[in-house]
């Protein structure tokens, strides 16, 4: 599954996007990545997978796209 | 992409829009978001600054989706003819269009209800965020707006 | 006359407002009300005629006060930036721009508010009256829709 | 004093505009309206006094310019 960084995450975790298939939910992926790049625990973003936000701990598939976003300011 | 554009929004394409003839519509509007050059405060800093041009970052291939329900949804929901949306990724300086609505209508007021409808909408749904890039070179995202209900605890 | 126009509204003079510069407008939006080609059904008459062009008629020098103190009035009571009206009096076509209301504000919000009351302040209030021309070459005057307290009947 | 009609009313008395000094208030003028366009009777329509809506028995003056205006229909 791909995972998507954007904004301010983006810089935070230096990249735009890895690689991975060792998670089975969201929470494990949520785990990893905290551990992995502390600053994030201190921003407050939301998970899209597949282009759909979701806020449950959802089961993850291998070709999952999942996506942290950042709070929407545009238009 | 049909909605989401790298390149100005040129006063050709409202011209474009402008000369669309619908002998049905007696309603066009059309809203524009600019840059604005506001002034920014800098704590600790003497001069103030300003905005000199904003970086819209976009998840792409969301943001189509978002803004394509959106159009749909108020398509069925106001009675109007036919809604124009354009939204600029990358680089927009001050004074330049990062975003564009237009709705044509038979009458205003559905017209009016749609095109705000639309605006609303999209500010608070499509995956687009603001780096504004100001005059000192320094650079800051701006603080987004929406939230969703239980943004990054870990979930149950 | 300021807001009254016998002249065509061109899209030349809708790319004179679009090319106004104002770093602090963050949003400008514009309304045209077009002549629509609204169908007629006639009693008695087989087939249907339509709108071909409106003939618009004002009091003109109480038209132009009653719209700049709408403006006046509207630019204090909304935080906008600059609001332009233009009325066409005379003969305007089908698709023809008959009615044109645009607004400079820094934010949305303050625009829409604006650019709506003055619309509907000026629907209501300005003596303006429409003649329409049929297909078949018959005229006939819109029902207004505003009336005084009381109108015409003799007053105590 | 100038008397102007508009809209439809003006297909009524035929003229754009009369010119009178004959009448002392509104009601006198309008009684003197309804007797000569006897249509003008079935119409409804409102009166403004040097362009400013009126609704009371006005006194008028020589210089008043006075406008008999169908209910709008623009913008």
């Amino acid at each position: 599954m791909r995972i998507l960084f954007f904004g301010k995450l983006k810089e935070i975790t230096g990249k735009r996007e890895i690689k991975t298939n060792n998670y089975r939910t969201l929470n494990e992926l949520k785990n990893f990545l905290f551990e992995k790049y502390l600053d994030l625990k201190k921003e407050t973003f939301f998970i899209a997978v597949n282009q759909k936000i979701v806020d449950k701990n959802v089961k993850l598939k291998d070709n999952d796209e999942i996506a942290l976003l950042p709070p929407i300011s545009g238009g | 992409m049909k909605y989401l554009t790298n390149r100005k929004i040129t006063k050709k394409f409202i011209e474009k829009i402008l000369n669309k003839k619908d002998e049905k519509a007696g309603s066009f509007i059309i809203f524009t978001g600019k840059v604005r050059k506001d002034a920014v405060v800098n704590p600790g800093t003497r001069g103030k600054t300003y905005v000199r041009e904003i970086i819209y970052e976009a998840y792409n291939k969301m943001a189509e989706k978002e803004i394509e329900s959106i159009v749909k949804f108020a398509e069925n929901k106001f009675k109007v003819r036919e809604i124009i949306v354009k939204h600029r990724i990358g680089r927009v300086k001050v004074g330049e269009i990062a975003f564009l609505v237009a709705v044509f209508s038979e009458h205003r007021k559905e017209g009016f209800s749609a095109i705000q409808f639309i605006i609303n909408k999209i500010k608070k749904k499509v995956p687009i965020w603001k780096k504004e890039i100001l005059s000192n070179g320094k650079a800051r995202w701006k603080k987004g707006s929406s939230y969703p209900k239980t943004p990054n605890f870990l979930l149950p």
